[in-house]
C-alpha cells in the first residue's frame, strides 16, 4: 500500500473538516464563502490522492476529470455568492 | 530509500496546505485570509503536480487561486466596513459546531481507510486508457471530460452559464478602478496578447498534453482581468448582443453536436468514428469562448458596458 | 435507443440559451419550451409504463466509464408533476412580470431550472448528481433574489451558502463511494454495495446534504425566507419542486440503492425529524402573519410527512403492502406538489391585487376575487388531508401502515397535524370571507387565475379520483427497476 | 544541479530578508532582488539538465515572465506605500 494517497487523503479529510467548521462559524459573507472553497479543496484533495496510483504508474484520469467540473462549479458559486453580497451591502447603504 | 524521501516531501506538503487552510479561515483580518487562501490554491496546485495531475495545477492556479483570489479581492474592495467587523460566533455553538466537525472528520478518514483496504485500486483507471484510441484525443482528462462524461460538462457549463445570468440579473457591473499607473499599463499591454497566445495554445495541446478549454478560457479570463484593472471598463468584451452569442454558444455548440450524432441512429453524444478528434476540438473552442466571457463577466461583476466606451479612463 | 430521455433536459436547456439571444420573445420561447417537454415527458411516460425502466447509455459508453440516464415509474412520474406545474407557474409568470427587462432576466433562469430538474431526477450516475444539484441550487438562488431587493437578496445568500455546505457533504460522500467501489454508476452500485463504513459514512453524508436541501426540521431555518420573498412563480416552483427532487434522492437512496445498508433505527430517526417538522411547521404556520410565510411554513410540515413514510418503509419486508404504502408516499408528494405551487400563485395574485400578503387584512378578497379564493381553498382541502384529494388517500393509507406496525406515534403525529393545517387554513379563509376592502380591483386576468386553478384542481380532484392510476403506475414498477 | 542549489540559496536569502529586513522598501529590495535571481539560476540549471533547447527557450520565458510581473507589483507596491505615506 502506499503510503502517500494516504497523507493526502487525510490532509483532505482535515481541510474538509476545518473548512466545514469554519463555514458555520464565520459571520461574515466573505468568511464564509472561503471557508466553503477550503472544504472543497479538502475533497478534491481525497479524490486526487485516490487517482493517484505511484510515481510511474498513469493515475486515474476520472477523479482529476470530476475535480476540474468542480473547481469550475466552485468558482461559479463564489462568484454568484459575492455578486449577491454586493448587491446587499448596496440595499444596505440606501 | 528514495519512496521515504518522497514521503517526507508528502508530508510536509500535506501539513502545509492543512496550516495554510486552516490559517486563512481562522484569521479574523478577511484580508489576510484571502491572501492566505491564493497562496493555498497556488501550494494545491503544486500538491496536483506532485500527484501526477497537471491538468489540475493549471487549472487550479488559473481559477481556483488566480480567478477566485481575484473575485475575493475585488469583494474585499467593495466593502472595506466588514473587514473590520469579522470575528465567529462564539460560546455553545461554537463547541457542537467543533464536535460535529471532529466527528465528521474521524468517520471519514476511518471509512476511506477501510475503503482504501477492501477497495480495488484500479477502479476506473485501465477502463480510460483500454478506450483511449477510440475517443479521439491522447489525453486521457481530456478524454473523460470531452467524452467519456462529457455531459457532466455540457451540465458543468450550464452551472457556469447560470451563476452569470444570476450575477446579470441581480445588479449592474462594479465601477471601475483608478488605472495604477503607466508601468501597469505597459504590463497589460504586453501581458494581454501573450495570455490570449497562451490560451490559444493550451486549448489546442489539451487533445494530447496537460490543457483544454477550462484552463485556455480562465487565461482569456484572466486578460479580461488584467484589462479591467489597467482601467478598461469593457475588460477588452465585445458589445452585448456578441457577448449573449458568446455566453451561449458553449452549451450550445456542444448540444448540437450531441444531436446531430443521434440522426446516424447512435446515443446522446456518441461521436461518429474517425470524427471524435474534430468534433471534440469544435466543442472545445466553443467552450473556450464561453468560458472566458463567462468568467470575465462573472468577475466584472454584472451587466457589462458596451465597447464604445471601452477606452481606459484617465 | 432511448435518446427520448435526453429531450425533457434538452429541450428547456436550448429554449434558455434562445431566451438568453431573444430578450423580446422570451414569453414565446419559454411556453413553447414548456409544451415541448411536456409533450416528451408523456411519451416517455407512456413508454415506461408499457416497457418498463429505460435506461440511456450516453455516448454510447458502458455505464461507469461513461454516465447513463434512468427512466423508472417513480421518476418520471414526478418529472410529469414538475413538467405540468412549471408550464402553469410559466404561464402565469407571463402576466406576473409586466416588465419586459423583468422576464428577459427571469425565463433563462426558469428554463435551466427546469431543465436541472429533469436532469437530476433522470441521472443515474451520483457525481452527475451532484452537477445536477449544483445547477439547481444556482438557479433556484438567483431566481429567489432576481427581484434584487434586500430581504430577498439576504433570504438567497444564507439559501446558497447552505445549500452549497449540503452539496459539498453530498460530494464527500461520493468520493467515499467512488475509493470503495470504483465506480459511480448507481445501477452497478445497486448491485455491489455492503453494509460496512465507507457506504455508512457515504449515506450519513450524502443524506444530510439532502436534509439541508429538503430543509427537515431542524435543518429548515433557510427555507420560510427563501421561499416567502422569492416572486411568486418562483416560490411555488422552490417549494414544490426544488425541495422535492432533494426528497427524491433521498427517498432513493435509503429505500433503493442504500437498501442493503440502512437501519430501521437510522430510519427512525429520520422518521422523527418529520414528525417534528409537522408539528413545528405547521404551529409556525398557524402563527404566521403574512400569506406567504404561513405558506412556506406549511412546506415544512408537508415535507415532515413524507419522512414519516421512511422507517415504514424501511421495517416493511418486499410485498403488496409494501408497495402500497410506496405508493401513497409518491402520491403524497405529487399531490403536495400540486397543492404547494396553487397556493403559492393565488397568493401572488392576491399580494399583486392588494399589495400586500398580510393575513390580518385579507377582509374581502372572496367577494373581489372569488376564483382565486376558491383555489386557495382547494389547495387547503389538499394541504389538510381532505377527500377528494390525492392527500386523503395517501395519508389514509399511512394511518394504516403505522397502524399495522403498532407506530402509534406516527398515528397521533398525523393527526395533529392534520388538526393544525385544518386551523391555518381555516384562518385564512376566514379572513379571505370576511368583509373588508382589502383587494383594490376587481377580476384578475384569465391567465393569472387559470393556471392554479388547474393546479389545485389536478391536487383535489384528478388525483385524488385518479389515485388508482397512480398505484398501479408507481407501486410494481418502483422496486423492479432493481433489478434491471 | 551546483546551479540549482545556488538558487534555493538565493531564495532562502530573499526569504530570509522578507522576514527579517525593518521596513518595507528593503523587504522588497530582498524579495525581487534575491529572487529573480534565484529563479534565473534555477532556470538555467535545468535548461542545461534537460539538454532540450525547446524547453530552455520555455523556462527563459517563465524568468522574462516572472521578472516582469515581480518588477511590476514591486513598483506597484512601493508606489502604493509612498501615497499612503504622504496622506
Amino acid at each position: 500500500m502506499l503510503a502517500t494517497d494516504l497523507i493526502y487523503s487525510f490532509a483532505g479529510v482535515a481541510l474538509f473538516a476545518l473548512g466545514l467548521r469554519a463555514a458555520l462559524l464565520h459571520r461574515t459573507l466573505l468568511g464564509r464563502v472561503l471557508s466553503i472553497n477550503i472544504c472543497g479543496a479538502g475533497i478534491f484533495l481525497v479524490f486526487v490522492a485516490l487517482a493517484y496510483r505511484g510515481h510511474d504508474l498513469a493515475p486515474d484520469a476520472v477523479p482529476h476529470a470530476l475535480v476540474l467540473t468542480g473547481i469550475v462549479v466552485a468558482v461559479s458559486a463564489t462568484a454568484l455568492a459575492l455578486a449577491l453580497g454586493r448587491r446587499l451591502h448596496e440595499a444596505g447603504d440606501e | 530509500m528514495v519512496v521515504h524521501l518522497w514521503n517526507l516531501l508528502d508530508l510536509v506538503l500535506a501539513g502545509l496546505v492543512v496550516a495554510l487552510g486552516w490559517s486563512a479561515v481562522a484569521s479574523s483580518d478577511l484580508k489576510r485570509g484571502v491572501v492566505l487562501f491564493i497562496a493555498f490554491g497556488l501550494l494545491l496546485a503544486i500538491i496536483w503536480a506532485r500527484l501526477n495531475a497537471p491538468d489540475l495545477a493549471l487549472a487550479e492556479a488559473a481559477i481556483g487561486a488566480g480567478l477566485s483570489g481575484a473575485l475575493l479581492l475585488a469583494a474585499l474592495r467593495d466593502e472595506p466596513a466588514s473587514v473590520g467587523d469579522t470575528g465567529f460566533t462564539q460560546g455553545p455553538v461554537a463547541w457542537a459546531t467543533a464536535v460535529f466537525s471532529l466527528v465528521v472528520a474521524v468517520s471519514f478518514a476511518w471509512a476511506l481507510l477501510h475503503a482504501h483496504a477492501a477497495g480495488d485500486p484500479i477502479r476506473l483507471a485501465d477502463e480510460v486508457i483500454a478506450h483511449l484510441e477510440q475517443s479521439g484525443v491522447s489525453n486521457p482528462v481530456t478524454a473523460v471530460l470531452l467524452n467519456y462524461r462529457a455531459y457532466d460538462t455540457l451540465l458543468e457549463l450550464a452551472v457556469l452559464l447560470a451563476a452569470v445570468l444570476g450575477i446579470m440579473a441581480v445588479g449592474p457591473a462594479r465601477p471601475t478602478y483608478k488605472p495604477a499607473g503607466p508601468l501597469f499599463g505597459a504590463l497589460v499591454t504586453w501581458l494581454v496578447p501573450l495570455l490570449i497566445v497562451t490560451g490559444g495554445y493550451l486549448l489546442w495541446v489539451g487533445a494530447h498534453a496537460p490543457g483544454g478549454a477550462f484552463q485556455a478560457g480562465a487565461l482569456l479570463a484572466a486578460a479580461a482581468v488584467l484589462l479591467r484593472l489597467g482601467g478598461y471598463p469593457g475588460a477588452g468584451l465585445p458589445g452585448s448582443l456578441v457577448q449573449r452569442w458568446l455566453l451561449v454558444s458553449g452549451v450550445g455548440v456542444f448540444i448540437t453536436v450531441g444531436l446531430l450524432v443521434t440522426v446516424e441512429g447512435r446515443a446522446f453524444l456518441q461521436y461518429s468514428h474517425g470524427w471524435s478528434g474534430m468534433l471534440i476540438l469544435l466543442i472545445e473552442i466553443a467552450a473556450t469562448l464561453a468560458i472566458a466571457t463567462t468568467l470575465a463577466l462573472a468577475y466584472i461583476g454584472g451587466r457589462a458596458l458596451s465597447s464604445q466606451h471601452d477606452r481606459p479612463e484617465q | 435507443m432511448n435518446n427520448l430521455l435526453i429531450w425533457p433536459i434538452m429541450l428547456p436547456l436550448l429554449a434558455a440559451l434562445a431566451a438568453v439571444i431573444l430578450p423580446a420573445q422570451v414569453n414565446r420561447i419559454g411556453i413553447t419550451a414548456g409544451l415541448a417537454s411536456l409533450v416528451a415527458v408523456v411519451l416517455l411516460l407512456s413508454r415506461v409504463a408499457t416497457e418498463g425502466p429505460l435506461l440511456l447509455a450516453l455516448g454510447g459508453w458502458t455505464p461507469g466509464l461513461g454516465i447513463a440516464l434512468r427512466a423508472d415509474a417513480l421518476s418520471v412520474s414526478l418529472i410529469l408533476m414538475v413538467s405540468l406545474v412549471a408550464l402553469a407557474a410559466g404561464i402565469y409568470a407571463t402576466g406576473y412580470f409586466a416588465k419586459q427587462d423583468d422576464r428577459a432576466r427571469f425565463w433563462p433562469l426558469w428554463l435551466l431550472l427546469v431543465s436541472a430538474l429533469h436532469a437530476l431526477l433522470l441521472s443515474a450516475d451520483l457525481f452527475n448528481i451532484y452537477v445536477t444539484l449544483e445547477l439547481l441550487g444556482i438557479t433556484a438562488v438567483a431566481l429567489a433574489a432576481i427581484k434584487a431587493e434586500r430581504d430577498a437578496v439576504e433570504a438567497a445568500l444564507r439559501y446558497l451558502v447552505v445549500g452549497l455546505l449540503g452539496s459539498l457533504m453530498f460530494l464527500a460522500g461520493v468520493a467515499l463511494i467512488y475509493a470503495r467501489y470504483g465506480t459511480l454508476d448507481m445501477i452497478a452500485l445497486g448491485d455491489s454495495m455492503q453494509p460496512e463504513p465507507a457506504a455508512w459514512v457515504a449515506l450519513a453524508l450524502m443524506s444530510t446534504g439532502l436534509l439541508i436541501k429538503c430543509a427537515l426540521f431542524p435543518l429548515h431555518f433557510w427555507l420560510p425566507p427563501a421561499h416567502a420573498n422569492a416572486p411568486a412563480p418562483v416560490s411555488a416552483a422552490l417549494s414544490a419542486l426544488v425541495v422535492k427532487a432533494a426528497f427524491y434522492l433521498v427517498a432513493r437512496f435509503w429505500l433503493d440503492l442504500f437498501d442493503g445498508v440502512v437501519t430501521v433505527d437510522a430510519a427512525r430517526l429520520l422518521g422523527l425529524l418529520g414528525a417534528a417538522a409537522v408539528l413545528w411547521g405547521s404551529w409556525q404556520a398557524l402563527r404566521a402573519q403574512r400569506l406567504k410565510l404561513l405558506a412556506a411554513y406549511s412546506t415544512v410540515a408537508q415535507l415532515g410527512y413524507l419522512f414519516l413514510f421512511l422507517p415504514l418503509l424501511v421495517m416493511m419486508p418486499p410485498g403488496t403492502a409494501r408497495d402500497t404504502a410506496f405508493g401513497a408516499l409518491v402520491l403524497l408528494a405529487i399531490t403536495h406538489g400540486f397543492a404547494k405551487s396553487a397556493l403559492f400563485l393565488s397568493i401572488g395574485v392576491i399580494q399583486q391585487r392588494a399589495g400586500h400578503d398580510r393575513i390580518a387584512e385579507l377582509g374581502g378578497t372572496a367577494r373581489r376575487l372569488p376564483v382565486t379564493t376558491f383555489t386557495l381553498a382547494l389547495a387547503g382541502v389538499a394541504l389538510i388531508g381532505l377527500p377528494p384529494s390525492g392527500t386523503f388517500l395517501a395519508k389514509w393509507e399511512l394511518l394504516s401502515s403505522a397502524f399495522a406496525a403498532g407506530e402509534w406515534l406516527w398515528v397521533a403525529v398525523v393527526a395533529l397535524g392534520s388538526v393544525l393545517a385544518a386551523a391555518y387554513t381555516f384562518r385564512v379563509l376566514g379572513h379571505a370571507f370576511g368583509p373588508g376592502e382589502g383587494v383594490a380591483h376587481v377580476l384578475a386576468w384569465r391567465r393569472e387565475e387559470l393556471p392554479s386553478l388547474v393546479l389545485a384542481l389536478i391536487a383535489t380532484v384528478v388525483l385524488g379520483l385518479g389515485a388508482a392510476y397512480v398505484w398501479q403506475f408507481v407501486a410494481p414498477g418502483a422496486f423492479a427497476a432493481e433489478v434491471l | 544541479m551546483l546551479i540549482i542549489v545556488t538558487g534555493v540559496g538565493f531564495f532562502a536569502a530573499g526569504s530570509i530578508g522578507l522576514l527579517r529586513l525593518p521596513d518595507l522598501h528593503s523587504r522588497l529590495h530582498a524579495l525581487t532582488k534575491a529572487d529573480n535571481l534565484g529563479l534565473g539560476l534555477i532556470a538555467i540549471g535545468l535548461a542545461l539538465l534537460s539538454g532540450s533547447l525547446v524547453i530552455a527557450i520555455k523556462l527563459l520565458l517563465v524568468w522574462i515572465l516572472v521578472l516582469a510581473g515581480s518588477a511590476a507589483s514591486a513598483h506597484l507596491i512601493a508606489q502604493q506605500a509612498l501615497r499612503r505615506g504622504h496622506d
